[in-house]
């Protein structure tokens, strides 16, 4: 596991990754990575717990437009909880708020996804 | 009397725009800005230093100057690159981006006009100055 | 190959040092140094911050300058005040302290000197220069 | 109360000080001017939980030799728990660890003092 990363588990045959630290395009590729294999596996619901991640570039972020991408070809979801505001901020302004879903806790994601 | 102001000069390495972002929130706090703001100033610093370290092709160092105004913080990120026109580049739309073959990325220079007061760009061959404000509302 | 080098010019404020330290964990985490020399690094250079804004009488800026080598992380802290006499300086000892009249303060130098692998200082009337230097284990 | 001090509470007629934050000049004069307040009142006892206090500078710490002194005069005693190694290490080169103590936990500092 990259220390990005520190954290996969699933629940409700969803894939929770947990993250810490900077979202950049190391910390970026580590989660499409982690996703991209989970897929071949025939995983296509994921959650990104980002309590730890305080921070993100946009390389980050648009790495996780690509993961969007290739979910939508199989019909697949991914969503967050735990942003820091500034990271919602961030989504909102680049849009993944409207291919992808922000939830409060992971229970709500859970349910919500 | 003169405002106080802070000089970075950074090599190009990954991760360096962070110092800048450390820097930011140490003046942030000194300056009573509200977390939000220092978080909003950070993220754009982020993005015109990367520019700054990625597109610029500048042999080395990034400049940066904060200028600790009594109402706002100016911040300037100085490259010595090879400059670009601002008129050119494409206001990003993700719906343009997702199930099509357009590049994910371009999405800097958005978020640092949608996160600082006010920006402007100063480029041409010889390198390129971005100047962001942030008002401090009392 | 020319070492990667970062600087920083402080204008003389309250806890401005903290851009120091910041600056100095993002360039120790670059040089996998670990979180005890990079926490030494940063007590080592609090102390040489506090005393150029607090000792040198320098009317603005003190500048700091870090060097990144192959084996070692160089430090420079530079004002351009009144300078002193290192020689003249007392180590400080508590039991001279406490219960006696003499000052508790006066322990920067000597936490500096501990903390870091070499130090050296070089002062006169126009400013002091203090270069410390951490070597790394490889 | 200050920033640096986020709480203050008793326990087996000790004073506790938690602290958080950088302890500079300011930090210090907190605690400084806490601690003369209770000694006015007829406390002599103190433990400071310094969990959220990972940075120091020599002003900050020469105003908790300032603080030993006075409570050497009444017989009080000092010391500290939750250290971070840098602030234990600071606090070794300066002396204090002879005319004060440094603890593991609350529970060893309550014991010991
Ligand atoms: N400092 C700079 N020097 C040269 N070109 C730049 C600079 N900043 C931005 N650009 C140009 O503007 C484009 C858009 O930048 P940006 O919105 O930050 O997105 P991205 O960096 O993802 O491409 C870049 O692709 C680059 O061509
Ligand atoms: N940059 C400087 N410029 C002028 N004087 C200095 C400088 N650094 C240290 N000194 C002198 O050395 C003395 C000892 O410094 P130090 O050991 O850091 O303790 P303190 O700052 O508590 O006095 C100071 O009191 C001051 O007289």
């Amino acid at each position: 596991m990259s220390d990005f990363i520190t954290n996969v588990k699933e629940n409700n045959s969803i894939v929770i990754i947990e993250t810490n630290g900077y979202l950049n395009n190391v910390g970026g590729e580590a989660v499409s990575t982690l996703v991209y294999e989970k897929m071949a596996q025939g995983n296509t619901k994921f959650l990104i717990n980002m309590a730890g991640t305080k921070i993100v570039n946009s390389i980050g972020v648009s790495i996780l437009i690509e993961i969007i991408e290739k979910l939508q070809e199989v019909n697949g979801k991914i969503g967050y909880y735990n942003l820091a505001p500034i990271v919602a901020k961030t989504f909102n302004i680049m849009g993944l708020t409207k291919y992808s879903t922000v939830h409060e806790t992971e229970e709500a994601a859970v349910n919500e996804l | 009397m003169k405002q106080p102001s802070v000089e970075l000069r950074l090599p190009i390495l990954p991760n360096m725009e962070l110092i800048a972002t450390q820097t930011a929130e140490v003046i942030s706090r000194h300056m009573n800005l509200t977390d939000d703001q220092g978080a909003e100033i950070s993220m754009a610093l982020i993005e015109a230093c990367i520019n700054a370290f990625e597109h610029s092709k500048a042999e080395n160092n990034v400049f940066i100057n904060f200028l600790i105004e009594d109402d706002s913080l100016v911040i300037k990120v100085i490259d010595q690159g090879i400059g670009f026109d601002k008129t050119k580049v494409e206001i990003p739309k993700i719906e343009n981006k997702i199930g099509k073959d357009e590049r994910k990325r371009g999405w800097g220079l958005q978020l640092i006009q949608e996160l600082m007061d006010s920006v402007e760009f100063e480029s041409n061959g010889e390198g390129t100055t971005v100047t962001m404000k942030k008002n401090i509302k009392h």
